[in-house]
């Protein structure tokens, strides 16, 4: 399977991303540059790493979302390519119309980094079908912007719909409904703050998200 | 004279920092008057920051090499060798005046600084740690200064992703006017692969790389050597804004471009931006430089020569490339979307000369600026040794649970997660362990081996204060022990030595006396300084901070299957001491925290004992004879074992002191000193190997259940003190913006 | 000529940032601020004379970037250079 | 009551937002930016009905906490409620 990581000005997690998916899949992922303006052919699977893509400035992930290779994955999206964006991959995802809600400051104000513990909402989905439903993982989180708001419809609609696929169990952002992660309505795209791929390692954060890139990988 | 119908007049040069005699020197090397142009140079590169006028003769007397040295002081930043052809580049710096007038943007700059004098070299940045004293809690300005620094650091290190992976903080009324915020960075390189500031070669082309040039911070070198009085708010000259974002792209375009052979020297632009690098860079390489001003690339119109030399903007760099590289170079960086020019050219002049304007703005040679540069033998006296305190004159407290507590919730002890929850620990996925364990050195992976390196930072500035000679020992002997306790060998050490003004005999005694303590440290270990800075003047109306020489140590752990933390303690596990215990109270924290007393000697560091102990404690961890380890430091046996608690999940029992005071056994300070967690059946083969090898190894309690108590002493809830020692600081900072 | 753009939160969507400022000011003894919001102005320089040519441009910065019309609000203001 | 408070870079002083959002509005297609800056507003609602004595007050909120005048400036606006 091909994979990808795309690359934007100042993402940092782009390494760490790739390291994740060539444990899984035992081939090296294309690294993709954002001034590219195509996905390269055969790619089956997108990473939208973390990091602080220009800077955060204006708003976190903000100014990566429109950059021309976001515009040629969106539409590669809406035809099922499968993507996924961790941290302020998730908030590139958002500010690209591509999941739902924004990500705003913490309440605190205050950068937070530490081991979190999840709950698996549901294991079925395409980004969880290899973990147990309900059951507890833990995922480092590290960021500044991770309050996940949704107006009232929307955010209704995302419980409804069960886009929900992970939740804090003790929220360490203010996120509506302890939200951490989500998927899009056709179950492609993915975003979350914490980090499966800094869970990968048991000398590193542990081992809880190896999972994540099976279920995604086995599906494609 | 032709100083008579000058246009320098005697307040355009005190204005400079220069002294009378300083200033005669200029006019003899030139052998005329200097233009305004050519003073502003004199005058940062004669400055304290960039010229160590008074401390290059004490700091030449720091071992320097050894077998592991690439590159010791003198460069950008120290190199060693860590074996397969991979080298660690690393050094420390002090940001404390610009931290104290803007936090957040002094502690960022700070941190933006530090990182480009390692990428510099040729090294990706790995690590980060950051060494941190504060005033009094309870000073107005404190909050706000912790707010504001530690947002800076977060804010820097994490947007450009490179982990903060430890550090220390202190809080002390002598810090109330001057805080320290003192950043080092660590980086990886291959040892084939390093870069140094040497231009060579006679019309080779100068680039500069990175931000525009605008009027940052000019003169920001000179007020480093300067000390604050009342009216320093109000003076506030401008201070640098960071910009990570630009850094981070730095980083990448810069380390992508050492992949060729187009970079002949580099050099970042620190302090005295253009002024210092040109200079040093030319100095070093024995050329001359010549730049076009008009090249620069500027942000704001009608920039003056001397604003442009003189200004500290950040994000730049300087190099001499490789003549027919000049567009592989401009391609590399406008890939990154940096700006870029080719600003001059180095000539065979030994002279630097500036154009502007198509005009000649400066023509001086550049021996003197460097080597000719002031170098003082400052006076300096010796503090009067203080008595050495004797644990059984000094008042015992009546209440051991209350002195526990009290201890475990005093600034100094308590928990840091507030500062250290708000920096990315993680990010390069390498971080083994961190300031997550409250362990002793943090220990990175180095990408896709099997090998890592572990960082500490280190100093006790009331030891320093008690006798500047021991307590330099103290500091060098710490990172030592630090590094020990996760079982890597220790290799070499950078510094930041903190201190007052040097123009006063007695602030110069503690400095000279310091750097004595360190050195002889360093030779013991044979564990040589490879980079270090000097941070004067910190003081305000005369009041000046204790002296801080802060001790940044890297080691390596050459195997990951082998190495400790004082996180692995299991119950139904031994506890042993190695090190002898006296009981000295003189200088702790049980005389500071519970008898409100900073007096006493402090505790003398044995240096062949501390060498002895540290090898053993090592060879037991290569072994895997040992669940967990902590050294002994502030607050004694007592606080160690809290803290293997804490970081195990797991109580512990002490048992009551083979002789003398409960005081002195639980809080004493005696150096060279460490904690084991042993299984049962360890135990033996510890203790008698120890025996054997002279080395004291007492069995001093076991592992298990979820409380900490002390034989006669205290008994208290694990889970109670954890809770206080996590209180203290978010308490503190409740509500700040 | 100069376009000020002033975004801020939507009513409704909390606002920590606005909500710490005033808790400050409390705890400084400003007793008299009962709250606060906290948005951003972003002032671009643009070539050009059409003002109105030019507010339509700006608006369409706006919903293009310089504001995340899911939790925010903007409000443009042009200038002629002084 | 109201107090409107501008905070922004002082004049020289680096401005990385203001700069990568201009940048990017040229990547968008939006030639005519020549540069822009980015500040902030923060909305004050306040009791009291002496404007004037207010706006003194609001002044040293600035100057405590509002704004780090070493590398920002200020400038307040007061209004009644409408
Ligand atoms: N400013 C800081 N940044 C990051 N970590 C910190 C900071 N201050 C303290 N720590 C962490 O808290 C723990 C305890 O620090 P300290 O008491 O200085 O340890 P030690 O005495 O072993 O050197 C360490 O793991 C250290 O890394
Ligand atoms: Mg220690």
């Amino acid at each position: 399977m091909q994979t990808a990581v795309i690359r934007f000005p100042a993402s940092n997690c782009d390494r760490d991303a790739a390291v994740a998916l060539e444990k899984v899949t035992g081939r090296k992922p294309l690294i993709v540059w954002h001034r590219e303006t195509e996905l390269p052919a055969g790619v089956g699977f997108v990473v939208m790493p973390g990091g602080f893509s220009y800077g955060d400035y204006l708003r976190s992930g903000a100014i990566a979302a429109r950059s021309p290779i976001v515009q040629d994955i969106k539409a590669k999206s809406e035809r099922g390519l499968a993507v996924a964006g961790f941290c302020n991959g998730f908030q590139i995802l958002t500010e690209a119309g591509m999941l739902p809600g924004a990500l705003m400051r913490n309440t605190n104000l205050k950068f937070v980094c530490r081991p979190e513990r999840l709950k698996v909402e549901t294991a079925d989905s395409r980004f969880t079908k290899t973990y147990t439903a309900k059951s507890e993982v833990t995922f480092p989180v590290a960021h500044h912007d991770g309050n996940y708001f949704a107006d009232k419809d929307t955010l209704a609609r995302v419980e409804k719909g069960g886009q929900v696929l992970f939740r804090y169990l003790n929220n360490p952002n203010g996120s509506l409904n302890d939200i951490a992660g989500i998927v899009n309505e056709a179950g492609n795209v993915f975003g979350m703050m914490p980090h499966p791929e800094r869970a990968i390692d048991p000398m590193h954060g542990g081992t809880d998200g190896i999972n994540l890139f099976k279920s995604i990988l086995e599906t494609i | 004279m032709a100083r008579k119908k000058s246009e320098m007049t005697p307040e355009i040069i005190a204005e400079h920092g220069l002294s009378d005699s300083e200033y005669e020197i200029i006019l003899d090397r030139l052998g005329r008057e200097p233009n305004l142009n050519e003073l502003g140079i004199f005058s940062v590169m004669w400055s304290e920051h960039c010229s160590y006028k008074s401390s290059r003769r004490h700091l030449a007397k720091f071992l320097t090499t050894g077998d592991r040295v690439i590159q010791g002081p003198g460069e950008n930043a120290g190199v060693i060798d860590i074996d397969d052809g991979d080298a660690i580049i690393f050094k420390m710096e002090s940001h404390n005046h610009p931290s104290y007038i803007e936090p957040y943007q002094g502690a960022a700059t700070g941190v933006g600084g530090i990182m480009r004098d390692v990428f510099t070299m040729g090294a990706r940045p790995i690590a980060l740690m950051n060494a941190l004293r504060f005033g009094e809690p309870t000073h107005w300005k404190t909050k706000q200064l912790v707010s504001g620094v530690v947002a800076g650091i977060g804010g820097y290190g994490n947007c450009v992703g490179v982990p903060t992976v430890g550090g220390e903080t202190n809080f002390h009324k002598g810090y109330n006017g001057n805080i320290l915020v003192n950043a080092m960075c660590v980086g990886l390189a291959r040892a084939d692969n390093v870069f140094y500031s040497a231009a060579k070669g006679v019309g080779n082309p100068i680039f500069y790389v990175g931000s525009k040039t605008g009027r940052d911070g000019i003169h920001g070198a000179t007020m480093a050597s300067a000390e604050f009085d009342d009216d320093s708010d109000e003076k506030r000259p401008t201070v640098q804004v960071g910009d990570p974002f630009t850094e981070k792209l730095l980083i990448e375009a810069c380390l992508e471009l050492m992949e060729t052979d187009a970079i002949i020297a580099i050099q970042d632009m620190g302090a005295a931006g253009l002024t210092s690098s040109s200079i040093e860079m030319a100095d070093k390489g024995g050329v001359g430089i010549e730049l076009n001003l008009d090249k620069v690339p500027q942000r704001e119109p009608d920039m003056t020569a001397y604003e442009m030399m003189l200004s500290e903007s950040q994000e730049r760099m300087l190099m001499v490339i490789q003549p027919g590289k000049e567009k592989l170079a401009f391609d590399v960086f406008e890939k990154w979307e940096l700006d870029v020019a080719q600003i001059g050219k180095t000539t065979d002049t030994g002279r630097l000369v500036l154009k502007h304007n198509r005009k000649k703005v400066c023509d001086i040679p550049i021996a003197p600026l460097a080597d000719d540069a002031p170098n003082y033998d400052r006076p300096h006296v010796k503090p009067e040794p203080r008595p050495v305190l004797d644990a059984a004159d000094i008042h015992e407290t009546q209440d051991y649970n209350d002195a526990l507590l009290r201890i475990m919730t005093s600034p100094n002890i308590a928990s840091k997660r507030w500062i250290w929850e708000q920096y990315d620990r993680h990010v390069m996925s390498d971080t083994v362990d961190s300031s997550q364990s409250g362990g002793d050195a943090a220990i990175v992976r180095i990408h896709g081996t099997n090998k890592a390196v572990a960082i500490t930072t280190d100093c006790t500035p009331r030891y320093v204060e008690a006798d500047p000679y021991e307590g330099g020992k103290q500091c060098v002997a710490e990172t030592w022990r630090n590094l020990t306790c996760v079982g890597a060998d220790p290799i070499a050490i950078t510094d930041c030595l903190n201190f007052g003004n040097p123009e006063r005999p007695e602030i110069m005694g503690q400095f000279v006396g310091a750097i004595e303590g360190m050195n002889e440290a360093c030779h013991a270990f044979d564990y040589p300084v490879v980079s270090g800075n000097v941070s004067l003047y910190n003081e305000t109306n005369g009041q000046a901070i204790p002296p801080t020489p802060a001790v940044g140590g890297v080691g390596l752990i050459p195997d990951l299957h082998k190495f400790a933390t004082l996180k692995g303690a299991q119950t139904g596990d031994t506890l042993i001491l190695i090190g002898d215990t006296t009981g000295w109270l003189g200088a702790s924290i049980y005389l500071a925290e519970i008898l409100s007393r900073e007096d006493g000697a402090p505790p003398p560091v044995n240096l062949s004992v501390e060498k002895l102990n540290g090898d053993y404690v090592r060879k037991l961890i290569r072994n895997r004879r040992v669940n967990a380890v902590h050294d002994l430091s502030d607050g004694g046996l007592a606080v160690a074992a809290c803290e293997m608690a804490f970081g195990s999940g797991v109580g512990m029992a002490l048992s009551a002191p083979p002789s003398g005071k409960r005081h002195g056994w639980l809080f004493g300070e005696d150096q060279a000193r460490y904690l084991l967690a042993v299984e049962k059946n360890s135990v033996n083969p510890v203790i008698s190997t120890a025996k054997a090898k002279g080395i004291s190894a007492t069995i001093v309690g076991t592992v298990g259940g979820n409380r900490i108590q002390a034989a006669d002493a205290f008994d208290v809830s694990l889970d109670k003190l954890l809770a206080a020692n996590e209180a203290w600081l978010p308490n503190l900072m409740a509500g700040d913006a | 000529m100069k376009a000020l753009v002033y975004v801020g939160l939507k009513p409704g969507v909390l606002d920590p940032q606005g909500r710490t400022i005033s808790r400050s000011l409390n705890d400084l003894g400003f007793d008299e601020v009962e709250s606060a919001l906290q948005g951003k102005v972003i002032e671009l320089n643009l070539t050009g004379t059409d003002v109105e040519a030019a507010e339509a441009r700006v608006k369409e910065m706006c919903e293009k970037l310089l504001a995340n019309t899911v939790i925010e609000n903007y409000r443009i203001e042009m200038r002629m250079a002084d």
